[in-house]
């Protein structure tokens, strides 16, 4: 009983981390129609980034974000510029993402080379220390990354739901055409929306870094979590990927504990195909951004 | 038609002549993985090219006849030639397994079915990690596997079989596209609810491109689990083939039955020479480069190109050949082949109004009647 | 207009292949290409090309002169091998430096065509193909991997090449009369390994009366683990079993696995007195970590073959055991060679970019390698395959980090086990085990303080 | 005889009512004019005619032959063509394949040999020939609206569904499309026309269907139909019948 509360518990985090690492992918496929691959060489180049500063500078990995955040920040709205020039539809953003997650992946590894990267621990306070609740232990990492991921899915529910910029996205989403008619600066609006996006997944990148070892294998790793989540969830919906998150982590978790860990990913896509048969626009079922 | 019969023909006298001109046999190897390649970006062209389904699911049909194979032979004493077909048949049955539950789901399209697609490849891979009687974790050897004699030694018979299959494979995909089949799969692929209003056997059509890319790419597979030598999930599941048979497709272009051809050639021919040069690094990113500036410079592909410039094409190119080859510049015939197509690609891809200011007049070239709709998208059509 | 830009970068792309295409084959064509015909025949045949330029050059000039003898073979250098492949292209680099500054190899200098098989097994015959029939090398080595080693031996076997490998962990499965692994573990690893770990425990005076098993879904560490499939012989938890350790959780987990929380809780709640990590590279720090995230840590831990150094830097991972070669530490570090030879593989290493540059299993049976190439060519005196595959068999390796080896071919020309058990103590690895290995004053420490 | 007949079918999304009990037949070789005001169900009813989407309620029988939920490729089999209110050409195509395509499914099979020559006849019949060769994205909404009509001439019909050809159409233009419809009768093929511009409706139909809120609210002689006080109301409110 006991293992099987701290296998929720443990998956409940650990899906928020998820959430956080499939929210910029889920907003650029939902409100800009890009289906962005990059994103995961995103995620994988902020923890590198993390842990060079780190180790480099002797600093609080936590610190970092201060430099590393609005940097992806750029990098994602100089993309969404790009994409914006060469009119990128939902087809060949898929190509050509996966163009720039291959040129990513191959600089990353000739950078810090193949091997695992790990911020020792004097370095890194946060990787193996915990708090426990009722016996369960829930592992500071995660915990953080969790936090993060709901505060950052409410409060981009609340400015897509409540703002003129939310708005403005959401028009953007629905018919960009349409949303240029009535005189909305869809490319800026669109500039600024991938640039948070990116946000997302540097944010991500860094529990990461500070969560394990990386190295440049991982990114691969991701698709096969993050898709379902971003499915799961709804295109663009955030509070939708963080339930999807959370639904994954637990699923795995329980999968892994009860059955085996070789069901986990099983498990997952199961969740996954019966969503696409008969929920394909989401959990929490709407069409456009919210 | 009798083109292609002449083309077979030619290609299985090969080896023949490789070894009569004393030529490296690498030179076979080299062209059975080709022919791989062709074979699986044809396949997966007939379904995603033709009817515009965008697939990831290559890697899965191509994993189930990996496994069926290294299965029936390594765990149930099957000689590998009545195992090779249930390669091709059970991945048939797979794909058209999913056709069923997915294409009478009108709202399952678009990238939600190449989603779907490739949530089947990494539900096959958990399921084949988790079940010990298909490999439970410990991989499975091919590399004693017996192949008839009648196939000759290794290399010979891989380059026979895959030879036989990629030749089946591209005559399947170009008869597809040049039939009623075809036509009605373009129809679907342009707007398919108009398809079905002009009497288009939507479903049945769909299920047919998604069968013919099956099967081809399990057989295939079947037959490359010999080359894998050492069958495991993380190998043979891995998003390299369908990412390959993508980049092959859309770089040739999709929608022609040459398309992929042509992108298959190229691709390999030079990821092959790129590696050989201990240049795999670069050899990513080049590949990435492509990728991105193919998608976005050169609309319908590099055979759409070759079609409009067929002179220059075949100018540069044996040209170049040519050159390479009188000054021995490389010691390799497949350098100087892939240095020749590198620079014909290059040519090619000087855009339209740069290209007309060249050849000493303004507005697109062709070096033919302007070809429009399938035609120019894809060449003479039937 | 920046549409066009961004058109001639493609071209600019182009360029650089074409480049790049002629730059790898100006090194594939600066080598004297005999009579390639014969190549594909029989496998005394292959030899004959190689044989041939083995005759003395005219310009004979300085000590290491000629064509150079070339060696061919592929690493893991990117894919999800590519962590461990590094060590191996770093070792491989020293070699042949150091060879050649030794005045090379029969009189000639030695020169490594190295490609990448980006972890793919079929890449890996793909090239070793290539290498043979199309560059021509004169002696091939093999890749790192089982899956790869698999595949290329398949290759060199087919061309009569001497197959000298590092890491192919299934070694039931390889016949090939001329293939000689350099690893330590003998024919039997998954009878050998697991008893030495126990041996090791056990040797610190205290029997644990529970042990769990955590293992990589892996080929390697699933045939150490539960032995040989289809034969019940062997296996880690069978002979946990045997020894009347009570197996009190056995969980496999998949190679690509992305939480290990799932597990450490499973752990935790099964509480073994030993728990035996069947893990490869970063496994064993991962699930430390997500231990230690549950405030749980096992009184004793074994891992079957970890990256040394993420484990060094992961919290709780003191007095965890793996097994290994060689250590820089005495009886090891007697050997003046070794030492020089260790200095040399640390720079290397760290320009290679690598954090952890001490020499350990990789490194140390990578190096042991090349000196089956070495000694088998100087002792046949040639390069004439069959000849060098003879001579191994006849007169064994006198080896930097194993000593003396000799093949024997009954045995699938394996030698017995030589590993050695090491142990994190405060902070470092030391050899704890056998005694006469272990570093100065170091025993096994378990339960783990 | 009839050649169609539609009995008490009815359609809703959701909460929405779009066809209410409908029922209505077409004889052979009659023009029948559909008209009503907007959202009063007319495309629904096309849709289903021409099976895009299924009836809720009610039956649809198609020569002799119960075509209930049928899907749309069978139906065309049968003879039944459409044209599309906002034309839905296949964009890669040039007009020439367009119709081939066409030729080689629809009620006429044919395979794929001659499908391009064979196209020639019904480019001549609406004026294509010049505009064979060229991309779609050339062509003028009119000449897009000529190649629907082209398209499902090629089908070889015996029951044609026009909706709102002649919406968007200038008023030259307009005449020559009632002119072409007119000729398309004179083959024998049925036509059932959805029209707002009531003009041309009137002119072409033998028969008036009136459609309002889903329901049929008249039927019979343009004439008599559209002095119909009901069909004034449905079209211009009650200040109309007052008037």
């Amino acid at each position: 009983m006991g293992l099987l509360a701290q296998g929720i518990a443990t998956g409940i985090l650990i899906g928020g981390l998820y959430a956080l690492m499939s929210l910029g992918i889920s907003l650029s496929w939902g409100a800009l129609k890009i289906i962005n691959l990059a994103h995961f060489s995103f995620i994988l180049l902020s923890a590198y980034l993390v842990y060079q500063i780190t180790i480099s500078f002797g600093v609080d990995p936590l610190l970092t974000t201060g430099v590393v955040l609005p940097l992806f920040f750029v990098f994602g709205a100089l993309m969404q510029m790009f994409f914006h020039r060469f009119k990128v539809d939902e087809f060949k953003s898929l190509i050509v993402t996966f163009g720039v997650f291959i040129i990513l992946q191959s600089m990353m590894q000739s950078i810090w080379s193949a091997d695992f990267r790990t911020i020792a621990p004097d370095l890194n306070i946060y990787r193996s220390s915990s708090i426990r609740i009722a016996g369960v232990a829930l592992p500071i990492p995660s915990l953080m990354a969790f936090l993060a991921a709901v505060l950052i899915a409410v409060a981009m529910s609340v400015l897509l739901s409540r703002t003129y910029f939310g708005k403005a996205v959401r028009a953007v989403a629905q018919d960009a055409e349409m949303a240029r008619a009535f005189g909305v600066d869809t490319k800026r609006v669109a500039v600024l929306l991938s640039g948070l996006s990116a946000v997302f997944s540097a944010l991500a990148g860094v529990f990461i870094a500070v969560g394990q070892q990386i190295f440049p294998g991982l990114a691969v790793s991701w698709f096969g979590i993050v898709f379902p989540v971003v499915i799961l969830g709804g295109l663009g919906h955030t509070v939708g990927t963080l339930t999807a998150g959370v639904i994954v982590g637990v699923a795995y978790g329980v999968a892994a504990v009860m059955w085996a860990p070789l069901a986990a990913p099983l498990v997952t896509f199961l969740i996954l195909i019966a969503a696409l048969l008969f929920r394909p626009h989401g959990l929490l079922t709407s069409r456009s951004v919210a | 038609m009798t083109g292609f019969v002449v083309v077979a023909i030619a290609l299985f006298l090969t080896p023949a002549i490789v070894k009569a001109a004393d030529m490296p046999p690498f030179f076979v190897i080299f062209l059975f993985s080709v022919f791989f390649w062709v074979a699986q970006a044809s396949s997966w062209n007939v379904l995603t090219g033709f009817s515009g389904y965008f697939s990831f699911g290559q890697g899965a049909w191509f994993g189930i006849g990996v496994y069926a194979v290294a299965v029936l032979t390594g765990k149930h004493g099957w000689s590998f030639i009545a195992a090779l077909p249930m390669a091709g048949f059970l991945a048939l049955v797979a794909g058209l397994g999913l056709g069923l539950v997915v294409f009478r789901l009108r709202r399952l399209t678009g990238e939600i079915f190449a989603l779907t697609t490739l949530a089947i490849a990494f539900v096959l891979a958990a399921l084949a990690r988790l079940v010990p009687a298909i490999d439970g974790g410990t991989g499975i050897f091919m590399t004693g596997t017996p192949i008839p004699e009648f196939l000759g030694e290794f290399n010979t018979a891989m380059y026979r079989m895959t030879l036989t299959i990629m030749l089946l494979a591209v005559l399947a995909s170009y008869l597809t596209y040049s039939s009623r089949l075809g036509w009605g799969l373009f129809s679907i692929r342009d707007d398919e609810s108009v398809a079905g209003g002009l009497g288009i056997p939507v479903f049945r059509y769909k299920m047919i491109a998604l069968g013919i890319n099956a099967f081809f790419a399990g057989l295939m597979g079947g037959v490359w689990s010999l080359r894998i030598g050492f069958v495991t999930v993380d190998e043979v599941f891995n998003i390299r083939v369908p990412l390959f048979v993508i980049l092959m497709s859309v770089l040739g272009g999709l929608g022609h039955w040459m398309g992929p051809v042509v992108g298959a050639v190229i691709i390999f021919t030079l990821s092959d020479r790129l590696n050989s040069a201990g240049l795999t690094d670069v050899n990513q990113i080049i590949i990435g480069s492509l990728l991105v500036v193919l998608a976005l410079a050169v609309k319908d592909g590099i055979y759409g190109r070759m079609r409009d410039r067929w002179l220059t094409t075949l100018i540069t190119f044996f040209g170049v050949m040519v050159v390479t080859a009188i000054f021995d510049l490389t010691g390799s015939l497949i350098s100087d082949f892939a240095i020749a197509m590198v620079t014909t690609v290059v040519v090619l891809m000087v855009p339209d109004r740069l290209w007309g200011r060249i050849r000493g007049r303004g507005g697109p070239d062709r070096e033919e009647g302007p070809p429009v709709g399938i035609e120019a998208m894809t060449g003479s059509g039937p | 207009m920046t549409a066009h830009r961004w058109r001639y970068l493609a071209i600019l792309t182009s360029l650089a292949m074409v480049l790049a295409a002629c730059g790898g084959d100006g090194e594939g064509s600066d080598t004297t290409a005999p009579d390639t015909s014969n190549t594909t025949e029989a496998p005394t045949d292959t030899t004959e090309g190689p044989t041939d330029t083995t005759v003395p050059m005219t310009d004979t000039t300085g000590d290491a002169s000629g064509d150079p003898i070339r060696i061919g073979g592929t690493l893991a250098l990117t894919g999800f091998l590519a962590a461990t492949g590094v060590i191996h292209e770093a070792v491989g680099k020293v070699f042949v430096e150091r060879i050649n500054s030794q005045g090379g190899l029969l009189g000639r200098p030695v020169e490594w065509v190295l490609l990448d098989d980006e972890s793919l097994p079929e890449n890996a015959a793909a090239a070793y193909e290539r290498l043979i029939t199309e560059d021509e090398v004169d002696l091939v080595i093999g890749p790192y991997g089982t899956g790869n080693i698999t595949s290329a031996m398949a290759v060199a076997e087919r061309y009569g090449y001497v197959f000298p490998h590092h890491t192919a962990s299934l070694t039931y499965a390889y016949n090939y009369a001329c293939h000689f692994s350099s690893w330590s573990t003998g024919l039997h690893p998954n009878i050998t390994n697991p008893n030495l770990v126990y041996d090791a425990i056990e040797s610190s005076g205290n029997t644990p009366e529970t042990i769990g098993f955590v293992i990589n879904e892996f080929p390697g560490t699933m045939f150490i683990a539960y032995g040989q499939e289809g034969t019940d012989e062997g296996g880690a938890v069978a002979q946990a079993e045997e020894r009347g350790y009570d197996v009190v959780l056995d969980v496999t987990f998949p190679t690509a696995i992305t939480d290990w929380a799932p597990i450490a809780a499973q752990v935790a709640d099964a509480d073994p007195d030993f728990l035996y990590i069947g893990g490869l590279g970063v496994n064993a720090s991962q699930l430390i970590t997500a231990m230690e995230a549950i405030d749980y840590s096992p009184s004793g831990m074994f891992t079957q073959w970890p990256a040394p150094g993420p484990l060094l830097d992961t919290e709780g991972a003191d007095g965890i055991m793996s097994v290994t070669i060689f250590e820089e530490h005495p009886p090891f570090t007697d050997d003046p060679e070794a030492v020089e030879v260790a200095s040399l593989i640390h720079d290397a290493l760290a320009d290679a970019g690598v954090p952890y540059t001490k020499v350990e299993t990789q490194a140390a049976a990578s190096w042991t390698a090349w000196e089956y190439l070495q000694q088998a060519a100087e002792g046949a005196g040639s390069l004439d395959q069959q000849a060098m595959c003879d001579w191994l068999i006849d007169n064994g390796v006198s080896t930097l980090f194993h000593g003396d080896i000799e093949f024997f071919p009954d045995e699938q020309n394996y030698f017995e086990d030589l590993s050695k058990i090491k142990q994190i103590q405060d902070g470092d690895w030391f050899v704890v085990y056998p005694e006469e290995f272990a570093a100065p004053d170091k025993s096994v420490v378990y339960p783990r303080g | 005889m009839s050649l169609l007949t539609v009995t008490d079918v009815s359609k809703r999304f959701g909460g929405v009512v779009a066809l209410d009990g409908v029922s209505m037949t077409m004889g052979e070789g009659e023009i029948l004019g559909l008209v009503g005001p907007n959202g009063s169900g007319k495309s629904t009813l096309i849709n289903v005619l021409s099976g895009f989407y299924p009836t809720d309620r009610g039956t649809v029988v198609f020569g002799g032959e119960d075509t209930t939920g049928a899907p749309a490729h069978k139906l065309a089999a049968l003879g039944i063509a459409r044209t599309y209110q906002i034309p839905r050409p296949f964009g890669t195509m040039t007009p020439r394949e367009n119709i081939a395509v066409s030729y080689m499914f629809g009620h006429s099979r044919h395979s794929l040999e001659g499908a391009r020559d064979a196209a020639q006849e019904w480019l001549d019949f609406t004026g294509l020939a010049g505009v064979a060769d060229i991309g779609i994205e050339e062509l003028t909404l009119h000449q897009l609206k000529f190649l629907e009509l082209a398209r499902a001439l090629a089908t070889q019909p015996n029951l044609l569904l026009l909706d709102e050809v002649l919406a968007g159409l200038n008023p030259s233009e307009i005449n020559e499309s009632v002119e072409m419809i007119r000729r398309i009768h004179a083959q024998g093929i049925t036509i059932l026309i959805v029209e707002h511009v009531v003009r041309a409706v009137t002119a072409l139909s033998d028969r008036l269907v009136v459609l309002n809120q889903g329901a049929v609210i008249a039927e019979g002689e343009p004439e008599a139909v559209m002095s119909n006080p009901a069909v004034v109301t449905a079209y211009l409110g009650d200040r109309g019948r007052r008037a």
